[in-house]
């Protein structure tokens, strides 16, 4: 085994638990952290391909992601503040606001 | 083959066409006056004019020359494209010169009529507008060098046939009248729009000279079966134009439009357009003598179906209008014995004689209050003495009394049926025999015996205006017919040697024809025979209905038959009109509505009914989506990793 | 030749109008502005054109690489007399929307954009930039009829765009194949490529019947013609004229353009089925105008008729009919718009569309009767008006093909008078009818302006065809050339 | 091809099970806390492969300025523990189970075997290790970042940007409503 196939293991791992978390959990907060992780799972990956190829180019993709994952947590989170807040719940359930 | 006639180019001829042109935009879109003798003079003064520059175009070129020069008008190039080329060039012939002095002098005299038929109008401008219009298009008729340009006359005198036929708007009888008219007549063009693409297809050429000099001569070589079929493609549109059997069924209903109309359009000069069109290609149709066979019998059929109709017509327009009907069949027998002379001879006096009987009876129905049944007339000799003094000499030329118009015509086309076979001439004769008896009947039951209404009590002669213009018909009834006359009689010619100098130097001959001739004898027998037979069964006739005094309508099965018109409008009705509106009718409610709307709906429903089913599926949770999309993307891995 | 402000003009007024908002009248003056200075581009247009050329690009602007799209700008022939039959179309339109207090801004608006759209798709040589542009005369018309229309607007609306756009996509997808196998978009390039035909159903073949089907959706060929009655009987006025006068034409000139220039031969191959198509249409048509008791309807379903001349037209594939095929795209034009536009402004003063309504306008307003007689009468082909000259040439064109569909065509020529006549004497003629009796028929001053040219048009194009004939003769003997 | 050390072995069960404890955890708190582990505990194997800006990176903004963000929401919020098993729903783990696996099989089967083998690292002609460290070093992700990915990564300013107002609106919207609430 491969140092990089270790590493694109756990992240696909870690991917999958947060797919599993995503589809199973029920209250939003936590839903959101597995969606943390599956964004993790996602740079360990591109961390390992960008030491594949020996270019920057995954490692500069972590970096725009974080950002991303930064930018999605905390309007994320503030949503989430603002529906406790009216209704007094973020178990996703209770939310069907999508609905056309 | 041009080097035959000198060419001359004169830009003459095309003011005979803007005149009345002019005429009819000034009077329909600038004056608009309510004013009648205003409108009417306008419309006379322009009709006038075109009269006058035919007058000395004929004074220039000849009417009966021998040696003629061909004069052309070349005006612009209509259209052209590919093998098709027409320009829209004029042409003067002797021929047409004739035409043109008939079209534009008896159009004169009914203009004149009119101003004082009209009188009571409230939009009289419209109808001058219309009557300068039709001169107008009769004129590209009578003039253009080209069959396209014909056809442009052609249906240019069916609109305006029938526009004017429902002149008087407001009843829906008129409005009917007119549009089968028009159909009518479309039926027929339908005929001529084959004869052209046949032409554009085989000949490459509308032009009549070239298709005359080329064609009729031989000179190009060409499937005879295509000249056939183009002539007898412009038949089938004479038949519609000149009311022939099939398609004459629009000319009796026609009479619902005024009668200066009735004498102008459907008596005098537009009828007569199939006619002179056969007579203008006559080399053609004198290349193809099959064809005259059927010329000939349906004229045959059509002349004595019509005067059958006519014998029993109480509606005095109506009893005109059939006798024209069958006079017209009388010139279609003509060309179908091959004597073109003898048909355009009673084309020209036809014009005359059945325009003063039009003017005549339209002075009556005026004097009358516009009462047409002649059950409701009676002793109008006194009332209106010279009307009845020109309706006596129309009939006496209709009926061929010797040395009016209409003997010297009728006899000439007589003699021609007898040259051909003792069959035709026979039948003709008796066809000849009930107009005498028809139309002394009309002229009996109006203008003798007891006024039998309190309309005819009060009849009064009409003005100036219409007994003019009644005159000088008249005095023309006696004196075309010496223009051509039998050798036994005078022995002149020169209508003969004005037609067949129109054929750019091509003899009419027909094809294989021994042109023998009849004896003297022969034809004073003839000529003694036919007016004998007619005066006598007009005498018969004047006796007959001299006593009539009640309203009697005709009795009997053939009476009623006759009466009837022989039920053709409803039968026509039945077999044609009524299968087709069902078909129309079957094929819109069926393939539109049902097949392709039903299969639209089928398809629209059938998306809607997806969608809401379908829209289970959109519950709003996001977690739900969430769902949807992990299945979607293992799907998509599945496929990549086991599947490709 | 300035193309570019051939469409621009009209799109930058079209956005400008939307800011005129609540000031209808305003708007409206405004709109007739515009209406001047791009006449004054489609002056310059006219008065430079060549006529001796086909494909020649006056201005070009390489807009989407990628896609191997340029934004080709020509005029020749084929597309000249459009051109000009959409502005004056246009121009009266304008004319008679003066004063006129529901033709807001915004329709105006709208109008102008489908006049950038159409005239785009009519001067674009490039299949992508046509595609643009052919797609984007839909939206402007949907609201049009959506919006502005009578009762049955919505569904109509639906179906008008359902039906093209059911047909567009096929057309996109066959300029997505030519551009993957040509690797250029422009049409003279894609003619010059060679495109080699293996039979109806090979790949040529394919991209020939996207494009064939999406223009015979829009001209519309029976039997996909059932979107029109609806289409023109709910659209409003305006929005009728420019429908049949341009719209419909759009189909027939990417016929010529696109289908016949590109794919000869396999146009030769659909020839038969085409006429055929075209020759029922004829019947079918006339069958179901003669059968309407709307007047509207039964105006849409003469234009089926008629457009199934030009599909016999552009089918024969010969000089004749092709020419007769561009000509009638002007002269139905001109006598349909006409129709509509005259019964629209009968319509705005009466608002029922109902045969039985009517009758007797004759007694009430003569001129406007004249007008509308006059119109009828070009739309049965009467000679002297354009209307014969068309089917005079398309019909000729047929015979040297084909002898039946020519006599088919003929019983169109037969039908057209009966239905044209028949609706005729209900309405123009005859006793007075209630609504004529109700409502008085008089005409504003701009409305006169807007029927009369189009009338003296008819009257000058029926006996001075070759002014167009002229100018389009070198391009139709061009793509002739080609079969 | 190298071999993992034993601590990048250590580091991935570690990482494993905080990720377990994440997704199953029934109180949230613990899940928070969990996650901030995964991430902490990612940064440091980047450190084992030379991976160090992107380690650092990953450290301070995801398991320092995000988990902490979510602990305290969760704290702000006070959700309760509740339980992950939920009678009734049992199919519906039984499906996310199958699907996660199928994730993780599939990718695993499409990406491992191309690692490492026949990659740069194996073929001998670039000196290995000094380039594939220049490729990770700050200097390289940065010209990577400011010249090839620079779109992007305005639009990720952008992006930003946009959130914060976003946040804040949202933030103000609800003082509104509630406001309102108390009014009524």
């Amino acid at each position: 085994m491969d140092q990089l196939q270790l590493l694109t293991g756990i992240g696909i791992a870690i991917f999958s638990l947060g797919v599993l978390g995503f589809l199973t959990r029920r209250s939003g907060i936590i839903a959101l952290m597995c969606l943390e992780l599956m964004l993790n799972g996602v740079n360990l990956c591109l961390v390992s391909f960008s030491r594949q190829h020996a270019s920057a180019d995954g490692s500069a993709l972590v970096m725009l992601i974080i950002l991303v994952a930064a930018a999605e947590a905390a309007l994320a989170l503030a949503l989430f503040v603002a529906l406790f807040r009216q209704n007094g719940s973020v178990e996703l359930d209770d939310y069907r606001m999508l609905k056309g | 083959m041009d080097e035959v006639f000198a060419i001359q180019n004169t830009s003459l001829l095309r003011w005979i066409i803007l005149l009345p042109l002019i005429g009819a935009i000034l009077n329909g879109l600038v004056i608009r006056s309510k004013n009648v003798r205003l409108s009417g003079l306008v419309a006379t003064g322009f009709s006038a004019a075109a009269f006058f520059i035919c007058l000395s175009l004929v004074n220039t070129y000849g009417l009966f020359a021998e040696d003629f020069a061909q004069v052309i008008d070349p005006w612009f190039t209509w259209f052209s494209v590919g093998r098709i080329h027409v320009p829209f060039h004029l042409e003067y012939t002797p021929l047409t010169g004739i035409m043109l002095l008939v079209v534009t002098g008896i159009g004169t005299l009914i203009h004149i009529f009119a101003t004082g038929y009209m009188s009571e109008e409230k939009s009289p401008f419209r109808f001058f507008s219309y009557l300068n219009l039709f001169l107008a298009a009769m004129l590209v008729l009578v003039l253009s060098s080209n069959l396209v340009g014909i056809f442009l006359g052609w249906e240019g005198v069916g609109l305006c046939s029938y526009l004017l036929i429902g002149y008087w708007y407001e009843s829906n009888e008129n409005t009917a009248a007119g549009m089968k008219a028009f159909v009518t007549n479309r039926i027929g063009d339908l005929g001529f729009f084959v004869a052209l693409f046949l032409l554009a297809a085989h000949a490459g050429t509308f032009q009549i000279q070239e298709l005359i000099t080329i064609f009729a001569t031989g000179a190009a070589p060409i499937e005879g079966g295509i000249i056939l079929a183009i002539l007898a493609c412009l038949f089938w549109a004479s038949t519609g134009k000149s009311a022939q059997i099939p398609l004459y069924v629009w000319l009796p209903d026609a009479m619902a439009g005024p009668t200066p109309v009735s004498a102008l359009i459907h008596a005098a000069t537009m009828v007569t357009s199939g006619i002179f069109v056969s007579v203008r290609l006559w080399p053609l149709f004198a290349s193809q003598p099959s064809i005259l066979e059927w010329i000939l019998w349906v004229g045959m059929a059509t002349a004595w179906l019509a005067a059958l109709i006519a014998l029993t017509q109480r509606d005095i327009k109506k009893v005109l209008a059939y006798s024209t009907v069958s006079q017209l069949g009388f010139m279609f027998v003509a060309l179908g014995v091959g004597a073109p002379v003898a048909a355009f001879f009673h084309v020209v006096t036809h014009a005359f004689f059945k325009a003063l009987l039009f003017l005549g009876a339209g002075s009556v129905i005026h004097g009358m209050h516009h009462d047409q049944d002649m059950f409701n007339m009676g002793g109008l000799r006194k009332k209106m003495p010279q009307t009845h003094a020109t309706f006596l000499i129309g009939t006496l030329a209709i009926i061929g009394f010797p040395l009016t118009a209409g003997f010297f015509s009728k006899d000439m086309i007589l003699a021609k049926a007898y040259e051909h076979g003792p069959l035709a001439w026979g039948l003709l004769l008796l066809a000849a025999v009930l107009t005498a008896f028809y139309m002394l009947r009309a002229y009996t039951m109006t203008f003798w015996g007891e006024a039998r209404t309190e309309h005819a009590k009060h009849a009064h002669e009409s003005s100036l205006w219409m007994t003019i213009p009644l005159m000088l018909l008249a005095a023309g009834s006696l004196i075309v017919g010496f223009m051509e006359t039998p050798p036994i009689i005078f022995d002149i010619h020169a209508l003969q040697t004005a037609i067949e100098s129109s054929w750019y130097g091509v003899s009419g001959e027909i094809a294989g024809h021994s042109g023998h001739h009849l004896s003297h004898a022969t034809e004073w027998v003839l000529v003694l025979i036919t007016s004998v037979a007619s005066l006598g069964v007009a005498y018969y006739s004047y006796k007959k209905f001299l006593t009539v005094t009640s309203k009697e309508s005709a009795k009997g099965f053939a009476a009623e038959l006759s009466q009837n018109k022989f039920y053709v409008d409803e039968g026509y009705q039945l077999i044609i009109m009524k299968p087709l509106s069902a078909v129309a009718s079957a094929s819109w409610r069926f393939l539109d509505v049902v097949v392709i709307n039903g299969f639209l709906h089928i398809v629209r429903d059938g998306m809607r009914i997806g969608g809401q089913v379908l829209s289970f599926a959109h519950t709003g949770n996001v977690q739900t989506y969430a769902w949807y999309l992990a299945a979607a993307v293992a799907t998509a891995l599945v496929f990549v990793n086991w599947v490709i | 030749m300035n193309l570019l402000g051939l469409f621009l003009i009209p799109f930058v007024a079209g956005l400008l109008l939307f800011l005129f908002g609540k000031q209808t009248k305003l708007a409206q003056w405004a709109n007739l502005l515009f209406h001047l200075f791009w006449g004054v581009a489609v002056w310059q247009c006219w008065s430079n054109f060549n006529a001796e050329q086909m494909g020649e690009i006056y201005w070009s602007w390489n807009w989407l690489p990628m896609l191997n799209s340029k934004l080709d700008l020509g005029l020749d022939g084929l597309s000249m007399p459009l051109v000009i039959l959409n502005y004056v179309l246009s121009l009266l339109l304008a004319f008679y929307c003066l004063g006129k207090e529901k033709l807001s801004s915004s329709y105006l608006a709208l109008f102008s954009i489908l006049n950038a759209a159409s005239i785009g798709s009519l001067i674009s040589l490039d299949a992508f930039a046509f595609y643009i542009f052919w797609e984007f005369m839909l939206i402007p018309m949907y609201f049009l009829i959506g919006k502005w229309g009578s009762k049955n607007r919505v569904y109509a609306a639906l179906k008008f765009f359902a039906f093209t756009m059911a047909g567009s996509l096929l057309m996109l997808l066959a300029i997505i194949a030519l551009s993957k196998t040509y690797g250029t978009l422009s049409w003279i390039e894609l003619k010059n490529a060679g495109i080699v035909y293996d039979g109806l159903w090979g790949q040529t073949g394919l991209i020939f019947l996207g494009f064939l089907i999406a223009f015979s959706v829009k001209i519309p060929i029976w039997p996909v013609h059932t979107w029109l009655p609806d289409a023109h009987t709910e659209a409003p006025t305006g929005a009728s004229v420019i429908l049949a006068g341009v719209l419909l034409k759009l189909g027939v000139y990417g016929i010529a353009r696109w289908c016949l220039v590109l794919f000869p031969e396999a146009s030769q191959d659909v020839s038969t089925v085409m006429m055929t198509l075209g020759a029922i249409g004829i019947v079918a048509g006339s069958f179901a105008a003669w059968k309407q008791v709307d007047i509207k309807r039964m105006i849409a379903y003469s234009s089926v008729a008629h457009l199934g001349f030009m599909v016999l037209g552009l089918f024969a594939l010969n000089v004749e009919a092709l020419s007769g095929a561009m000509f009638q795209n002007l002269a139905h034009g001109l006598s349909t718009g006409a129709l509509f536009l005259i019964f629209g402004i009968i319509y705005d003063r009466t608002h029922t569309r109902k045969v039985a309504d009517y009758g007797g306008l004759a007694s009430k307003n003569g001129l406007l009767a004249s007008a509308f007689v006059f119109s009828a009468m070009a739309s049965i082909g009467l000679p002297g008006l354009p209307g014969f000259i068309g089917e005079f040439l398309i019909l000729s064109g047929t015979f040297f093909t084909n002898k039946i569909f020519a006599f088919v065509g003929l019983s169109g020529v037969l039908l057209g008078a009966i239905y044209m006549l028949g609706m005729l004497r209900k309405v123009v003629f005859g006793p007075v009818g209630p609504a004529v009796e109700a409502h008085p028929i008089v005409l504003e001053w701009n409305e006169w302006v807007a029927i009369v040219p189009l009338l003296l048009l008819m009257l000058v194009l029926g006996m001075g065809p070759q002014l167009i004939l002229s100018k389009s003769m070198f391009s139709t003997e061009w793509i002739m050339g080609l079969f | 091809m190298i071999e993992p050390t034993i601590l990048q072995y250590i580091l991935g069960t570690l990482i494993l099970s905080t990720a377990i404890l994440t997704v199953l955890g029934k109180n949230p708190v613990m899940s928070a806390m969990s996650l901030m582990g995964t991430l902490f505990l990612t940064g440091l194997l980047y450190f084992t492969v030379g991976a160090h800006f992107v380690g650092t990176v990953q450290i301070l903004i995801y398991a320092g300025a995000i988990c902490v963000l979510l602990i305290f929401i969760v704290m702000l919020l006070d959700l309760k523990p509740h339980n992950v098993r939920i009678p009734g729903r049992k199919p519906v783990y039984l499906f996310a189970g199958g699907i996660s696996a199928l994730f993780a099989t599939g990718l695993v089967i499409s990406t491992l075997p191309a690692l490492g083998t026949n990659g740069m690292l194996d073929s001998g002609v670039i000196a290995a290790n000094n380039l594939v460290e220049d490729a990770q070093s700050a200097k390289a992700i940065s010209l990577t970042l400011l010249s090839k990915y620079m779109l992007p990564f305005q639009v990720t300013a952008l992006l930003l940007l946009a959130a914060v107002m976003g946040v804040v609106v949202i933030g103000q919207k609800n003082k509104l409503t509630d406001s309102e609430g108390k009014g009524s």
